[in-house]
C-alpha cells in the first residue's frame, strides 16, 4: 500500500505534533486550575458580590471554552459544524436562562 | 474492507474520523452535547429561579463548604486532562498506554462519585435538608444530581469500553466510541465548571 | 440477523423483518402505521369534542371525559400524528434526495421509531388505566401537580419516551444529510424538502431538551415529592410555562417547514418550473428557525410578565411574518409563467396557500400583545393554530403522502378518490375552523367542556360540528383509497409525476440499497437537469461495486420495550418497582448487547447486482 | 395616540365593522361590541391590525387568482416547458420591504398599548388631580371567584361591582391552580396566578351594564362555569351600593321564623366555609348580598330548586370537581329549605344587577368612599344598618 519509509517519517512527524498538541494541554490544565483558584479565593474574600460575581462567571465561561478549543479539540480542523451546533446550543441556553432569570418573578 | 476496520495496530492520523461511521459518529456526537447544553441550560435557569425559595428550609449559604467543592473541581478537572492523555495515546496508536490513563480517569471520575454522595448524606444527615424540604432544595438536587447522573453514566460507558475491548485493541471500529466516551466525559467537566461557579461559589456570595 | 429485502415469505417473516428492520424505507411504512394510528384516534377525540359542543349545555360527555379528550387530541395529534407522519415523510424521501445509500445512524432512527411509538402507546393506556391526563397538552403547573390519578404521570413519562425517540430521529437527520450528500450534492443544491427537514431537525435538536427537563420537573414533582411547582413549598409554576414554551414554539416551526418543504417539491413538479427565488428560500428557512427560538413568551402575553417583555416578544414574533411572507410570494411567482397541472398533491398545495395566509395573519393579529389581552385562551387561538397545523402541516402531509406514494409503495392512489377526499377535507375544515375565530371574540373561551344558551353562540357551534364530519367523510374516503390501491397493487413506473429531484431517478420503490451505483449531482433539480441536458438519467459517480449494508436488529425494540414496562413500575411505584428493575433490565441488557457485538453490517456484492440489471428508472 | 390611527380607522372602520358586526354576539359578552376603555382600546388595535392583514391577504389572492387561472395547462400544450426563472432580486426585496412597514405600522400601537393598559397610576381628572383609586383585591379559586374591596370593608364573591365613571384596579391572586380573568366586552384578559404572582390590570365600564366574566385558562372540570358578572352602575348608585354593604355584618336577624330557623341551621353547617358581611374567610363564596345574584353558582338560574339541588348534592353534579362535595354537612329536606328562605332574606342593597341596566344617573364623585370621610362612614353604617332592616320588614 504505502511505502514503508515515508509511512514510519510520517509516524514521527504525528508523533512531534501529538507531542506538541500534549504541551498546550497540560499548559491548559495549569491555568484551568489558577482559575479555578482565583474563583474560589475570590468567593471566599470577602470582597462585593458585585465584583466576584461577574468575574467568577467569566473565569468560568474562559475555562469551559479552553475544555472546548483544547481538550475537545474545537481548534482543530473539520469542527466546523461542531462549532456551529455548540453556539446554536448556547444561544438557545443564554435565552433559557436569561427567561428563566428575569421573567418568572417580576 | 470489513475486516480492516477490525485489525488492530497501524491507524491513521485521526483514528475516531477516518471512517465514514466514525465520522458520523463523531458529528452525530457533538450535535448530542449541543442538545445537551439546553438540557442543562434549562436546569440552571430553574435552579436559578428557585435558589432563594427556601421556605423553612436552610439556604445555600448555611450548607456549602467550599472546601470539599474545590476538592471535587480538582478531582474532576485533573480526570479531564488524564482522558486527555488517554486520546493522546490513542492518537500515537499506544493501546495499553491508552487503557492506563482511561482507568486514571475511571478511578478520578469514581472520587469524584463518592465525594458528591458523602456531600448529600452530609446534606441530608446533618442539615436536614432533602429532597423534599423546599423547592431550592429540588432545584440543587436536581441540577447537580444530573450532573451527577451523567458523571455515573460516563463511567459505566468508558469501563464497558475498557473491558470489551481489553483483549481486541485498538481500531478503526471502536477507535471512535473511545473518543467520543472522552468527549463525554470533556462536557461532564464543561457542566462541573459552571456548576461550581453558578451553585456553589454563587451560592455562598450572594 | 441479516436479511435481504427481497424475502417473498408469510406474515411472520414480515412481522419479523419489519421489527427488526433498520431500512429507512422500511422505517418510514412504520412511522406512517404509527402516525396514522394516532391520526384517526386523534380525530375520533376531535369528533367526540365537536359533538359535545354541537349545542348549548349538551351533556353528551361529563367534564372530566371532556378534559381527558381535549387533552388526549392535541397530545396525540401534536407529538403522535403530525411529527411521526413527517418522519415518515423524510425517511422515506430525504436519503433519496441527497442521493445517500442509508442514513447516517441506522440503527438509532429504528430505536427512534420504537421510542416513539412505545411512548405514544403508553401514554394512551391511561384510558384503560383510571384516566387519561385532563390537563391540557400544555399541562400547566399546578393544576398538573393537583390533577388526581395518574394521567398527568402517564403524560410525563410517555411523552419523554417519545421525546427520546424524536431527538435521535433529528440527530439521525442532521448528521445524514450533512455527512451522506452524493457527489456534487451541494447545499446549494439541496431539493427544499430536505433542507428543511434539516432545519426542522436541528429544532429539534434545540427544542426538545427543554421539553425533556420540564417533563422530568413535572415528573419529580409528582412521583417523588419536589417542590418545583408547588407554590406552598417555594415552587414556581411560571418555570413550566417558560421550559414549555420554549419548547414549544420551535415544535410548531419543527412542524411547518417540512410541509412548507413539501409544497417547496410539489409547486415546482407540477407548474414545470424551478423553484423561485430557492436561495431566498432556503435563507428564509433559516431565518425562521433562528427567530423561532426568540419568541416563545408570545404565548405567555397574559400571564403578566409587564409591558416591557411583551412589546419585545410583540415584535419579535410579528418579524417571522417577513420571511413567511417571502416564502408565499416565492411560491406564488413559481407558478406564474408556469404550465399548472391539477393533480392532487397540487390541488392540495394550492389549497394550502390562502388557508395558510390566514393562519399567518391572523397569527400577527395575535402577535399585537394588547390585543392578545382579548384573543389569548379564546376559540380565536383554537381557530389560528388549527389554520396553521391543520392548513399547513396536515395538508402538507397529505399532499406529500400523495405526491410520493409511488415512491414508497410502487403503486398510484386513485386520483378522482383524492379529489374527493381533498373537497369534503377542506370544506370541512374551513366550515370548523372559520366560525370559530368569530366564536373566540364573541366571548368564548378554549377548552370549554359547555358553553350556555343564550349568549349568541349557539348557531357557529352547530356548524363547526358540521364541518367536523365534512372532514371526518374526507378521512374515511382517504382510508378506503389506500386500500383499494394496496389491494388493486398496480404498479407505476419510477417517475409518474414526471417530477424533477434525484429520488424520481430510481425505480419504485427503490431497492433495499437505494443506488445501485452512487449518483452525480449536475445541478439543483438533478433528474430535471438530466432530462433536459443529459439521457434523461441519473449519472454514476463510481463504478459499480460492492455496497456495504447494516445489519437488522432486535435490539432497538426490546430497548423501547424495556422502558415501556419500567415506565409502569416507575407511575405505580410500590411493589410495582419490580416492573421498573425488569424493563431497565431488558433496556440496559439491549444495550449491553449492541455494544459488546461487533456488528460491521454486510456487503451486497457486484455479480448480485449485475444480475439484477438495470438499476435506473425502472 | 389617537390622531393617525384614527384617520386610517376613519376610512376602513365602517366596511370593516360593518362585516364583523354581523356575527358579533351579545353585547354583554362580545370583544367586539366594547363597553368599557380596555377593550375599546383592544378594537382599535384588532381592527388595524385586521385592515392591514386584510390588504396582505387581498394581494396573495389577486395574485394567487391570477395565477392559477392564467397559468393552467391548457389542452395541447402538456409538453410546453416554460422559462425556468432563478428569481429576482427586485421583486424579491419587495415583498421583503413592504411587509417590513406593514409590520412597523402594527409594532408601534401595539407597543404603546401594551404600555397603555399596563398603567395602573391614579388617573388625572379635569383639574388635573389625581383620582383616588379603588383597588380590588381578586381571588381566583376553583371554581368561583372573590374580591374584597380595599379599605372599603367590602367582600363579594362571584359579582363584582363598579362605577361607570373611573377606572377600577384589579390585584389578583389564585388560590389554587391558574385561572385567567376575562370580561370580554370591558376589558382583554389577565392570568390569576397562585402564590406570589400577583397581577395588576383596570376594568373601566363605559356603560352601565351587567357584564359577564369567564375564566379563560383550563382549571378543572368545572373550568366553562366558572363565570362572573361584572355590575357596572352609576357612581351614585355605587356609593349607595357601597354603603348598604358596609352595613351588613352576618347578624342582622331575619323576619320570619322559617328564616330565624335557616339562619341557626346556616351558622352550624355553613359559616366555617361562607361567610355574611365583610370577612376574611374565603374558604367558599362570601354570601353577603346572595339574593340579588343575578346567577346561581355563576351560571344556573336562579331558582329555589335549583338552590335545593346545590344545597342537596353539594353541586356535585352541577359542578363538577367543586370543592363543597368535601363539606362535612348532612341536612334534612326541610333544614335545606329553611336555609334557602334564610338566604334568601340576604339583599342588603336595593342597588342589584337589575340597577345596573336602566339605572338612573346619579352624580357622585364617590369622595367620601376614601378614608378622609372614613368616620363619617361609620356613622352613616349604622344608619344604613336600620334601613337595611327597614327594608326586610318591607
Amino acid at each position: 500500500m504505502v511505502n514503508t519509509n515515508s509511512s514510519n517519517q510520517k509516524k514521527h512527524f504525528y508523533k512531534k505534533k501529538h507531542r506538541d498538541q500534549m504541551k498546550h494541554q497540560v499548559l491548559t490544565f495549569a491555568m484551568m486550575i489558577a482559575f479555578t483558584i482565583i474563583a474560589f479565593g475570590l468567593a471566599m474574600a470577602d470582597v462585593s458580590p458585585m465584583f466576584t460575581v461577574p468575574i467568577i462567571l467569566i473565569l468560568a465561561a474562559v475555562q469551559v471554552l479552553f475544555q472546548l478549543y483544547y481538550f475537545m479539540h474545537m481548534n482543530e480542523e473539520g469542527h466546523q459544524w461542531p462549532s456551529v451546533m455548540i453556539y446554536s446550543g448556547i444561544f438557545a441556553a443564554f435565552l433559557t436562562i436569561l427567561a428563566l432569570t428575569t421573567i418568572v418573578w417580576w | 474492507m470489513a475486516d480492516d476496520m477490525l485489525k488492530s495496530g497501524n491507524l491513521p492520523e485521526n483514528p475516531e474520523r477516518a471512517t465514514l461511521e466514525g465520522r458520523n459518529k463523531f458529528l452525530g456526537f457533538w450535535f448530542f452535547l449541543g442538545g445537551e447544553t439546553v438540557l442543562f441550560a434549562s436546569l440552571f435557569g430553574t435552579y436559578l429561579a428557585l435558589r432563594n425559595s427556601t421556605v423553612d428550609g436552610p439556604s445555600s449559604q448555611e450548607l456549602f463548604g467550599l472546601g470539599l467543592v474545590f476538592l471535587m473541581t480538582v478531582i474532576l478537572l485533573t480526570s479531564s486532562l488524564t482522558s486527555v492523555y488517554a486520546m493522546y495515546h490513542m492518537k500515537n496508536n499506544d493501546f495499553k498506554k491508552m487503557q492506563l490513563w482511561l482507568g486514571i480517569t475511571v478511578v478520578l471520575g469514581l472520587a469524584f462519585l463518592g465525594l458528591e454522595i458523602y456531600e448529600f448524606v452530609h446534606y441530608v444527615h446533618d442539615y436536614e435538608f432533602g429532597y423534599t424540604t423546599s423547592a431550592f432544595s429540588t432545584a440543587f438536587y436536581t441540577l447537580v444530581g444530573f450532573h451527577g447522573a451523567h458523571v455515573a453514566f460516563g463511567l459505566a460507558w468508558i469501563i464497558s469500553l475498557m473491558v470489551r475491548n481489553a483483549k481486541r485493541g485498538l481500531n478503526l471500529y471502536n477507535a471512535p466510541k473511545f473518543y467520543v466516551a472522552s468527549l463525554y466525559w470533556h462536557f461532564i467537566d464543561v457542566v462541573w465548571v459552571f456548576i461550581f461557579t453558578v451553585v456553589y461559589l454563587m451560592g455562598v456570595v450572594l | 440477523m441479516s436479511t435481504t429485502a427481497n424475502q417473498k415469505a408469510g406474515f411472520g417473516s414480515t412481522l419479523w423483518e419489519y421489527l427488526t428492520t433498520v431500512d429507512h424505507k422500511k422505517i418510514a411504512i412504520l412511522y406512517l402505521i404509527g402516525g396514522l394510528f394516532f391520526f384517526l384516534l386523534g380525530g375520533l377525540q376531535a369528533m367526540l369534542i365537536r359533538i359535545q359542543l354541537i349545542s348549548p349545555d349538551n351533556e353528551f360527555i361529563s367534564a372530566q371525559f371532556y378534559n381527558e379528550l381535549m387533552t388526549m387530541h392535541g397530545t396525540t395529534m401534536i407529538f403522535l400524528a403530525a411529527m411521526p407522519l413527517l418522519f415518515a415523510l423524510m425517511n422515506a424521501v430525504l436519503p433519496l434526495q441527497i442521493g445517500a445509500r442509508d442514513v447516517a445512524f441506522p440503527f438509532v432512527n429504528a430505536l427512534g421509531f420504537w421510542l416513539f411509538f412505545f411512548g405514544g402507546i403508553f401514554l394512551n393506556v391511561s384510558w384503560f388505566a383510571g384516566g387519561a391526563p385532563d390537563v391540557g397538552w400544555t399541562a400547566y403547573a399546578p393544576l398538573s401537580i393537583f390533577s388526581e390519578g395518574h394521567g398527568v404521570d402517564y403524560y410525563a413519562i410517555g411523552l419523554q419516551i417519545s421525546g427520546f425517540g424524536t431527538l435521535m430521529a433529528g440527530i439521525n437527520f442532521i448528521v445524514t444529510v450533512i455527512n451522506m450528500r452524493a457527489p456534487g450534492m451541494s447545499f446549494m443544491r439541496m431539493p427544499l424538502f430536505t433542507w428543511t427537514s434539516f432545519i426542522a431537525s436541528v429544532l429539534i435538536l434545540f427544542a426538545f431538551p427543554a421539553l425533556t427537563v420540564g417533563l422530568f420537573l413535572l415528573t419529580f414533582d409528582r412521583l417523588f415529592g419536589g417542590n418545583f411547582f408547588d407554590p406552598e413549598m417555594g415552587g414556581n409554576v411560571i418555570i413550566w410555562e417558560h421550559l414549555f414554551w420554549i419548547f414549544g414554539h420551535p415544535e410548531v416551526y419543527i412542524l411547518i417547514l417540512p410541509a412548507f418543504g413539501v409544497f417547496s417539491e410539489i409547486i415546482p413538479t407540477f407548474s414545470k418550473k424551478r423553484l423561485f427565488g430557492y436561495s431566498s428560500m432556503v435563507f428564509a428557512t433559516v431565518l425562521i428557525a433562528f427567530l423561532g427560538f426568540m419568541v416563545w413568551a408570545h404565548h405567555m402575553f397574559t400571564v403578566g410578565l409587564g409591558p416591557i417583555a411583551n412589546s419585545i416578544f410583540a415584535v419579535a414574533t410579528m418579524a417571522i411574518a417577513v420571511p413567511t411572507g417571502i416564502k408565499i410570494f416565492n411560491w406564488l411567482f413559481t407558478m406564474w409563467g408556469g404550465n399548472i397541472r391539477l393533480t392532487s398533491p397540487m390541488v392540495f398545495a394550492l389549497a394550502f396557500i390562502p388557508t395558510f395566509t390566514i393562519g399567518g395573519i391572523t397569527g400577527v393579529m395575535l402577535a399585537s400583545a394588547a390585543a392578545d389581552f382579548q384573543y389569548h385562551d379564546s376559540y380565536f387561538v383554537v381557530a389560528h393554530f388549527h389554520y396553521v397545523i391543520v392548513g399547513g402541516v396536515v395538508l402538507g402531509i397529505f399532499a406529500g403522502l400523495i405526491y410520493w406514494w409511488p415512491k414508497m409503495f410502487g403503486t398510484m392512489l386513485n386520483e378522482k378518490l383524492n379529489h374527493w377526499f381533498f373537497w369534503l377535507f377542506f370544506i370541512g375544515f374551513n366550515l370548523t375552523f372559520f366560525v370559530q375565530h368569530f366564536l373566540g371574540l364573541m366571548g368564548m373561551p378554549r377548552r370549554y367542556w359547555k358553553f350556555l344558551p343564550d349568549q349568541g353562540l349557539d348557531l357557529f357551534n352547530l356548524i363547526s360540528t358540521i364541518g367536523a364530519f365534512f372532514m371526518a367523510a374526507g378521512t374515511i374516503v382517504f382510508l378506503y383509497n389506500v386500500i383499494v390501491t394496496q389491494l388493486k397493487g398496480e404498479k407505476v413506473s419510477g417517475d409518474p409525476w414526471d417530477a424533477r429531484t434525484l429520488e424520481w431517478g430510481i425505480p419504485s420503490p427503490p431497492p433495499f440499497y437505494n443506488f445501485k451505483q452512487e449518483p452525480l449531482v449536475r445541478g439543483l433539480d438533478p433528474l430535471w437537469v438530466e432530462k433536459r441536458q443529459g439521457n434523461g438519467k441519473i449519472q454514476p459517480a463510481e463504478p459499480l461495486g460492492d455496497i456495504h449494508m447494516p445489519n437488522n436488529s432486535f435490539a432497538p425494540f426490546m430497548l423501547s420495550l424495556g422502558l415501556f414496562i419500567a415506565a409502569f413500575g416507575v407511575v405505580y411505584q410500590g411493589s410495582m418497582w419490580v416492573l421498573a428493575a425488569i424493563g431497565f433490565a431488558i433496556t440496559a441488557g439491549s444495550m449491553l448487547y449492541r455494544s459488546m457485538k461487533d456488528d460491521l453490517g454486510y456487503h451486497i456484492h457486484k455479480e448480485d447486482l449485475e444480475k439484477e440489471g438495470d438499476g435506473s428508472n425502472g | 395616540m389617537k390622531g393617525w390611527m384614527s384617520r386610517i380607522k376613519a376610512v376602513f372602520a365602517l366596511s370593516v365593522l360593518a362585516l364583523i358586526l354581523s356575527g358579533c354576539g351579545e353585547p354583554f359578552l362580545s370583544a367586539l361590541q366594547p363597553r368599557g376603555e380596555g377593550a375599546a382600546m383592544i378594537m382599535e388595535l384588532m381592527i388595524l391590525s385586521t385592515v392591514i392583514m386584510l390588504f396582505v391577504f387581498l394581494v396573495v389572492m389577486i395574485i394567487y387568482v391570477f395565477v392559477v387561472f392564467k397559468f393552467r395547462q391548457k389542452k395541447g400544450q402538456e409538453d410546453h416547458i416554460p422559462k425556468q426563472t432563478e428569481g429576482s432580486h427586485a421583486l424579491e426585496t419587495l415583498w421583503t420591504v413592504i411587509p417590513i412597514i406593514l409590520l412597523l405600522i402594527l409594532a408601534v400601537p401595539t407597543v404603546q398599548y401594551t404600555f397603555a393598559l399596563a398603567d395602573m397610576n391614579p388617573e388625572v381628572n379635569e383639574e388635573g388631580e389625581e383620582n383616588e383609586q379603588i383597588w380590588i383585591d381578586v381571588t381566583g379559586k376553583q371554581y368561583w371567584w372573590h374580591f374584597e374591596y380595599e379599605g372599603l370593608d367590602i367582600t363579594t364573591s362571584q359579582e363584582i361591582y363598579i362605577p361607570t365613571d373611573r377606572r377600577v384596579y384589579l390585584s389578583m391572586i389564585s388560590d389554587d391552580v391558574i385561572h385567567s380573568f376575562w370580561v370580554p366586552s370591558v376589558q382583554g384578559k389577565m392570568d390569576v396566578n397562585p402564590t406570589g404572582n400577583q397581577n395588576e390590570m383596570f376594568i373601566q365600564a363605559e356603560e352601565e351594564g351587567l357584564y359577564w366574566g369567564k375564566c379563560a385558562e383550563l382549571c378543572g372540570p368545572s373550568h366553562s362555569l366558572m363565570d362572573f358578572k361584572v355590575v357596572a352602575v352609576s357612581p351614585g348608585e355605587f356609593e349607595q351600593w357601597v354603603e348598604d354593604m358596609q352595613g351588613v355584618t352576618g347578624e342582622e336577624v331575619p323576619e320570619s321564623d322559617t328564616a330565624q330557623d335557616g339562619q341557626e341551621l346556616f351558622s352550624d353547617n355553613c359559616l366555617a366555609c361562607h361567610a355574611v358581611g365583610s370577612s376574611p374567610n374565603k374558604v367558599g363564596p362570601n354570601l353577603t348580598s346572595f339574593a340579588d345574584r343575578d346567577k346561581l353558582a355563576g351560571v344556573f338560574d336562579f331558582t329555589e330548586e335549583n338552590l335545593y339541588e346545590w344545597i342537596d348534592t353539594k353541586g356535585e353534579n352541577m359542578k363538577p370537581g367543586n370543592m363543597m362535595v368535601d363539606a362535612p354537612y348532612d341536612l334534612e329536606e326541610e333544614e335545606i329549605y329553611q336555609i334557602i328562605e334564610y338566604l334568601m332574606t340576604l339583599s342588603p342593597s336595593e342597588i342589584t344587577p337589575e340597577s345596573a341596566e336602566n339605572g338612573v344617573y346619579q352624580d357622585s364623585d364617590l369622595s367620601n368612599l376614601f378614608p378622609e370621610e372614613e368616620e363619617e362612614d361609620d356613622e352613616e353604617q349604622e344608619d344604613e344598618n336600620d334601613e337595611v332592616e327597614d327594608e326586610e320588614e318591607e
